[in-house]
């Protein structure tokens, strides 16, 4: 038992799979155990979408809310906005850029990883 | 009676390539098929559709272009009732 | 007035195909077409009449409902119904039925247009 | 009723999910109703793979052999093979390569198309 | 001797994962690994116990089973559960619990390493 | 202990794009993701596995490089334990 640091990528495109949400929900859940785990949220490839500022967030907005009150915001990797022609400006207010070598970073800080 | 390609990912690129070579094409991007690349087939002049809700909830009304036109699902199915679908989704 | 097949792989919540072959199914019968729907892999999922949500009012399964209600046909794969393990699809919300790929070659054979989901 | 000309198209590579298998048991089932419909079967894109003389085929054998037996072969697609760099001395005996433009004529000529 | 955690998003049949999952875990018991699994989404659809399809011997339900028979610990969502109309797990085969995301906060908090399918 | 990425397709690009970088990275393919492109991984120095069971079944044996080791769940185990797992599957 112990408390972890957890890493949750998410890389895949909103709505076609539940994993957008229920990825968050999981995240929520890892986080309000007793363990009290911390986590990063880190959008990878065509996960890249889910941080676009007009998408519909009716399904995840409640699991946004409770990771924002604990400091997590939304990462973005830029290479894979680059990739996808995504301008920053494109982006929610949320969503912080980070570069494929600060995404490495959070890699090697993480105990463990979540993929979804 | 055209041929009305119903285009979703993850595989719907192969309808994309087949429509771009078929001059009697006329495709429907629905679900997740609404992120593809479809400048191809509108410079080989078909006529690309997409379910609205679809771009809408995605966030995507400013990139999918204004050249793609945006239907209801009342539209969708008097394109499938006046054509022959060809499935990618 | 046309008959519309749909032939549905996914299953409900995970993809969200089920959503689309709901939509159009609803569509059509609103304007009056015969729609035949057939529920092949995953597809069987979709009618299990216990499902809940917490916050949601409406499952897949009421969806599956309202289509039967409106005058849909709906036929499932009973090889897929029983390799997951849902017994001849006893817990299927009414009028969802079980039966075989002869009915969906019978759908085939019928349609006007087949969708594929 | 009536009978019917149905393209079926694989566009999945082999095993990851069922639908390689699960669409040939589809198409055996389509052929063997009482209107006797016939069918083509065509491997587009990823769908390829599965045409590589090397796959293991203890769970599709017995469709294949079934459609053999109604002269249904499995075809092709050229652009696809050469995207993936597969040479058409690595795919298996029953398969006949098509170019894009023949696909097309499939598609022209069935009654309705099914996608796996 | 390390405990491995596995959370397995993928149901039966349809896709793979299932099957990855479960040979990472026989493989980890035979070392004398401790295996502790959470079924999340479609994976909760495994542990059915009426899974039959013709000429197949072992179902996955059966790998499962197996699993549980090693000493792996298993723990389905019960929300994912409830959603599929699979009532709290109540066909599930022995062994198989059902829970919530808490159980796999503690999973995550016991593991040595956690291996997501 | 090093970072040991688990790939598997649709996304398992997202791993490898990362493990090339990470020259800390030991990558395993399983399932699909043994038709991932490792050239770039290999180029960079990195050790590649691949499920054994997963590029047979494929037919993938002449078309996975020979640098790829080919490995069974015994010694994906091992590799688990004694490494970070970073996954993508």
């Amino acid at each position: 038992m112990g408390q972890k640091h957890v890493l949750i990528t998410f890389n895949r495109v909103p709505y076609g799979s539940i994993f957008y949400t229920e990825g968050l929900r999981a995240a929520v859940g890892v986080t309000s155990g007793i363990d009290e785990h911390t986590v990063d949220l880190l959008y990878l490839g065509d996960g890249v979408n889910f941080c676009l500022k007009d998408v519909d967030r009716t399904d995840s907005a409640r699991y946004l809310t409770t990771l924002a009150a604990q400091d997590v915001n939304l990462k973005a990797e830029k290479e894979a906005l680059q990739d996808r022609n995504i301008a920053e400006s494109e982006l929610a207010d949320d969503v912080e850029v980070v570069s494929r070598s600060q995404a490495l970073e959070l890699i090697c800080k993480a105990d463990v990883t979540i993929d979804f | 009676m055209s041929n009305l390609y119903l285009v979703d990912q993850p595989y719907g690129g192969n309808g994309v390539n087949l429509a771009v070579q078929d001059s009697d094409a006329v495709v429907v991007l629905i679900q997740d098929g609404v992120y593809l690349d479809v400048s191809g087939l509108s410079g080989a002049g078909r006529t690309v559709y997409a379910v609205k809700r679809d771009v809408e909830r995605r966030g995507l009304e400013s990139r999918v272009p204004s050249t793609v036109k945006r239907i209801g699902f009342d539209e969708l199915v008097d394109l499938i009732e006046a054509n022959k679908v060809v499935n990618f989704a | 007035m046309a008959t519309i097949g749909v032939l549905l792989t996914g299953g409900p919540f995970q993809y969200e195909h089920w959503e689309t072959a709901v939509d159009i199914g609803d569509a059509a019968l609103a304007k009056g077409h015969k729609v035949k729907y057939f529920f092949y892999l995953d597809g069987v999922y979709n009618p299990v009449s216990y499902q809940t949500f917490p916050d949601l009012d409406v499952m897949p399964k009421d969806r599956v409902q309202e289509l039967v209600a409106k005058g849909a046909e709906i036929i499932a794969c009973g090889i897929c119904v029983n390799a997951r393990g849902l017994q001849g699809g006893k817990d299927y919300v009414e009028g969802a039925n079980v039966g075989g790929l002869p009915d969906f070659a019978e759908i085939v054979g019928e349609c006007d247009r087949l969708v594929t989901l």
